[in-house]
This record gives C-alpha cells, structure tokens and sequence, in this order.
C-alpha cells in the first residue's frame, strides 16, 4: 500500500479543480485517491477505458495486467492501444499509454497470466481490484484472491450487446462464490471472439466499473454490493437486481471455509485462462 | 384450482439464443391444481419454449449453473428459489453470466 | 456525405471482426459506419470518449469542433488530451490521437466556436450530429442547425455526479424547443468550472452516446428519441424517461416554424457559447 | 374531502441544491376540499420545503424553465402538468436541465 497523502500540491490543485469542488470527494477524497492502489486484471475492452479514467481521476498506482499482445482485432475497444502498438504486451502498452495521460500515477505493468501461484502475493499489494479478465477460472481466481486477502472486488464483464457489473467482497456482501458456486457448463460459455461485442459496450461498462472503483477509493462506498447492473444496449436500458447477501455456507468467504489457499482454476472451471476460454479436453 | 398466471418472461446474456433470439416473452400459464411455482414453470418452458439442447438452460430439475434466476428484479435466492409461488403480472428473469471483457 | 462503401477490406474484416459477428451490425451496418460522418461538437469530457469509441468502431469520418485549448483542468476527464497536449487547440489534439487509434478515419479538425453564421452549412455536411457542448446557447444552436439541416442529434450532458441524455429530432421525435421553449434564466445554470464534475461521469456519457451515434449509423435506430437518460453515479441509477412527442406549435420543428434561419442564440440565452456559460453584462 | 396524499417528491440535476442537498423527500400532503394536483403541490412545496431562492425553482405558478417534471417516470406534458391530479403513491421528479460536458 502507498503511505497516507497530507496535502496536495498546487499543481494537484489545479489539476483535480473540477473534482475537488465535488462537496462529496473533496480534498480529503483526492487525498485517499492518491495514496489508493488498484490492480487491473487485464487491459482489454474493459481495462482500457477503466485504467484511462482512474489514472485521469488521479489514483496513486495502477497495477496493469495482461499476458497477450495487441492484436489488430482488439482496436476496435480497446483504446489504450493504438495502431502502433500492434504486438507489444498490452500490459507495456497500457503501461505507456496511462504515463501520457497522468505522470504522476505509479504504473506497474504485469505482461503475465493471472496464476494461482502468483495471485495472492500480487492482489495483497493493492487497496481495490478491478476485474476486467474475459474467462471464467480467471474471474474465480480473482475472487477468491480479494477475499482470501480481504480487497474489495470490481467486477464487470461485456459480450455482444449487453454487459453486468458488481462490486463483491464489500461491506459484508456476498463474494463471486456466493453468487456462482459452481462454474458453467463450459460448452455454455461465450467468448469475445464467437460472441463479438460493439465496441462501446465494454467501454461503457469499463467506465462504470472505473466509477465503483473510486467511490470505494475515496471512501464514499458503492451501491453494488449485493446488486448487478445488467445493461442492454440494444433497449438502452439498465436494470439493478437485488442480489443474495453473503452465503453462511460459502466455500471461500462463509463460516467454515474449505477454500484457504488458491486452487487450480483451470480444471475447476475445465477450460483455459489463457486461451480465450475454449474448452480444455480433459 | 389456481387462476391461470400471466408473466412476462425474459432471457438475456446469451439465453435468448436458445428461444429463438427473443429476449421478452409474455406467457399465460394455464390452471391446474396446485398453484405454480418455479420448478413448474421450468417444465412448461422446457416444453413449450424451449426447442433445442434444453442441457444448455436445465439440468435436472433447476436451470444450469451461471444462470442467475430474477423474480421482480431481485435474485431468486430471496424469494425461495425453485419454490416461489407466482403471482399474476410476475417478471421472471433468466439472465446468463456474461464473462467477456 | 461520403460515398456509400460496397465491400469491406481484408484488413478492415479483421479489424472489425469482433463486432461483423453480431447479428445486429454484420457487414452491412459496418459498411454503413464506413460510410457515415459525424459532427462532434465539443472536444471535452463527452467528445473524448464518443470520438474515441466511433474511431475506433470505424466510422468513416469524423468532424472534431472545439474553440479551446487544452488546460491543465481538462486532464481529469478529456481523456484525448495527454499531457503533451497542453496548450493545443482541443480540435487537433482530439484529431491527432483519433488517427493513432484508427488512421482510417478522416479526421476534420474546426478549432472554432460554432456560430450562427457557418453552423447550417457545417452540419449539412455531416449525417449525424453529436452535440458534446458545455453551455445554453451552443445548445439551441446545434438543435436548430440540426433541425434545419435534417440531421439527427444525439444530445449528452454531465455535471456533478449526474449525467443526461436524449436524441432530438430523428425518427418523428421532437428538438431541443420541444423540450425546452424558453431557455433557463442564466444564473440558474451551472458549468463544470463551478459546479465541477467527476471525470468518469461523462465519460459514462460520453460512452453511452456513442453507442446512439452507432445505432443511428449503422441504422438499427435510437430507443432515447422522446426518452431520456438520467443517471445518478452516487446512487448507481439510471431512468428512462418518457419524453412529450414533437410539438405541432414547436417554433423550430413545428407546422408553422417561425425560425427558418439560426438567430443570436447568446442573446436569446442571455449568455455566452465561449466563456464556459458565464452571464453576459446586457 | 381529499383523502391525505403520500407521494415521493424527488429532486435532481442539482434542484436539490436548492432543498439542502437532499434528493429524495417522502411528503404526505394534508387532507384539503379539493384534490391535489401539481399546481397546488407547487404551492406545498414553496411554503413547505423551499428555503430560499424560491425564484430559482418557482416563476408565477409554474417552475422555472430548464426544469423537467415527471410524473412517474414521464413528462408532465404527457399527464396534464399543472392540472394533473396527484394519486397516492405516485413519484414527481423535478429535474434540473444539465449542460456540461
Ligand atoms: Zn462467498
Ligand atoms: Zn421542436
């Protein structure tokens, strides 16, 4: 974690002026943005527009993980990435891209797959964590890291014409776990790739998530724990649903956990972290 | 006898595909004696809504891991699950986990 | 208006391949972008992140009008302008970092203010109008070019923590005057500078307009004309709000216009389209 | 005789400013001879919630223009304005126009 922030300087003053004046953040709010750390896994559709406004709105440091490279098929949403990118990680690109917008934010890069081994250590880093990930063991790995390291948890995802978001492992609310205790049938399970997505649509929600990320930096707390946003961008229309509260019985943030360690995600789920979510043959 | 229901029943997040594409269907369920409730719902809709690879919507009597279940907006969990008795002009929501970023 | 495009390239189908599989576009809606041009009006908080998704969607050409330049205030949320672009006109820098996403599309940078005197010819240029600005008189200004031109205008706005939308004037729907006859007394009407505004929430905006702007263009049509957007970041809450249909006395759009030609909006506003909305000395 | 009207009176796009910041007001308006309607709920809302600057909120009988008032969730052009008659239970919004970006 980054040391607690006293003051801004004139410059931050200047630069934050449009939000400083929000009676809701304020300097005191600005001041927990700057010494807040939120790691981003993955920089794709999501991660993209996410890591663009965090970075923009000031947070001290992003974590920016991602194991593949630009491709020419990733242009068309995922607008840290310019043409000239083409085939550097996009961990470095987003890296190089988040920099030019705002120096003063510490950017990490990871150009690696999120892994059972590694995952802990890295979420017990950071103050949030987004998932912006496109594969299911990645979004239970995510999860039940955050809650085995006590982070709060930014969940969005998008495909097609449609996207969800919720914050778990918040304010005493339910976890991915709770909500998802058995994986997908993986012949269920749609990827960007087969399914296609507009563009805008993960922009949109990336946006949304990045918004839940700050209000939890800045202390003012997000209303999506225990609630999903469902988004329908053909009927321009969203929808909040109640969710179950935490589950006494869950696996990982319930009473009597049987999950204390990280697991193997990929035979769990029985599909590939890294290879857009086709079905393993097992 | 129980009235006949009327409901609107929605698919979204991929589920649709499996009902031709159409997100919003409204549905009249006809009388019968008990009255219904989620777990007969699921059958009427296997057999009356539900052309091809039903395996993809349910598995055994309750519909397939990641897919969430809403009754009036709220998550099914909280209303008894496979047990909720349906009132007329209920909105039944099934929505299929979206996972792409 | 530019030619209409028979066939895409290999490069493009790979490009815009995530988005050719959806039902909803396929080929023929990516061709219709290709062929489509959009006015932006307003390099900011919302021109950022619309300019952004539609090149990076594929739209053919896009025209980028702001009269400002780039001020430290602006890094917080116009997430166009890097650092590097201190100092610049908005219209070039948008421009510039619009063709290192997509050197496909035609860029027209206008580092103006929009006018009465060149508005009409200027929208009569361009298939759909995105109006992005920050103050009353541009407003009325774009919405009557626009009902004057026949375009259809997406109309977005942000301040605070709360965000609108609305499409004016297509599919039979009404205009701005519909809506809004007489425009708000000038001290009831806050600006960004004053009021302040969280980055994300136009961004939010901004994004959500995008996704109308290609709806429209790739004619699969808008679901906010005679509705409305509200959105509300604290609470999370979006509202779709049914708007009155076009109004047969509107003074603009209706069956007797008694506007035919673009006036002295500034006047008719009691404010200024340059100076961020201050109230004129009269 | 009206019988008491509970309405939930909101406020936004900043008209909430003008009520100390607080967007949503739970209001029962007080039995009376003849019915609520917006004009008068105008009147309640000046005399009862408005602090100050009332001219910022209210011009003659009506709001100020750049305000929008629903009445659940559409316009009150759809509904009557002033004229329209208050049911229990039912929720106005008055809006404030936004015009950054
Ligand atoms: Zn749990
Ligand atoms: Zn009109």
């Amino acid at each position: 974690p980054l040391p607690a922030r006293a003051a801004l300087s004139a410059a931050e003053i200047a630069r934050y002026s449009r939000q400083l004046v929000l009676p809701q953040l304020g300097v005191r709010g600005q001041l927990r943005l700057a010494s807040c750390s939120v790691l981003v896994v993955g920089c794709g559709g999501l991660g993209c527009p996410l890591a663009q406004y965090l970075a923009a709105a000031g947070v001290g440091r992003l974590g920016l993980l991602d194991h593949d490279v630009v491709e020419t098929s990733n242009l068309q949403r995922q607008v840290l990435h310019d043409e000239a990118a083409w085939g550097t990680p996009k961990a470095f690109s987003a890296a190089a891209a988040v920099r030019r917008l705002n120096s003063a934010v510490q950017c990490v890069p990871y150009p690696a797959a999120l892994g059972p081994a590694t995952a802990l250590q890295l979420v017990r880093q950071y103050d949030v964590v987004a998932d912006c990930s496109d594969n299911v063991p990645t979004r239970y790995l995510v999860s039940d890291a955050c809650v085995l390291a006590g982070k709060p948890l930014v969940s969005a995802s998008a495909l097609r014409l449609e996207g969800q978001l919720v914050v778990y492992n918040h304010n005493g609310g339910p976890c991915y776990r709770c909500l998802f205790p058995t994986p997908p049938p993986p012949e269920t399970v749609t990827n960007c790739a087969d399914g296609g997505v507009l563009g805008v649509v993960p922009g949109i929600l990336g946006c949304l998530q990045a918004l839940e990320v700050l209000k939890i930096a800045a202390g003012i707390g997000s209303c999506f724990s225990q609630c999903m946003l469902v988004f329908d961008a053909l009927e321009g229309q969203f929808r909040n649903i109640k969710l179950r509260p935490k589950k006494r019985d869950c696996a990982v943030c319930g009473d009597h956990p049987t999950i204390t360690a990280l697991q193997d995600y990929e035979a769990f789920c029985g599909s590939s972290a890294t290879d857009n979510c086709r079905t393993l043959s097992l | 006898m129980a009235a006949p229901v009327s409901l609107l029943v929605e698919f979204g997040g991929g589920a649709e595909l499996l009902f031709d594409g159409i997100k919003k269907h409204q549905v009249t369920l006809p009388c019968q004696q008990e009255p219904w409730d989620i777990r007969n719902l699921l059958k009427w809709i296997k057999q009356n809504l539900l052309k091809e690879r039903p395996e993809l919507f349910i598995q055994g009597d309750t519909v397939r891991p990641g897919i969430l279940v809403l009754i009036n907006d709220a998550d099914w969990e909280l209303m008894g699950e496979l047990d909720y008795k349906l009132q007329d002009q209920d909105n039944v929501v099934f929505i299929s986990t979206l996972h792409g970023g």
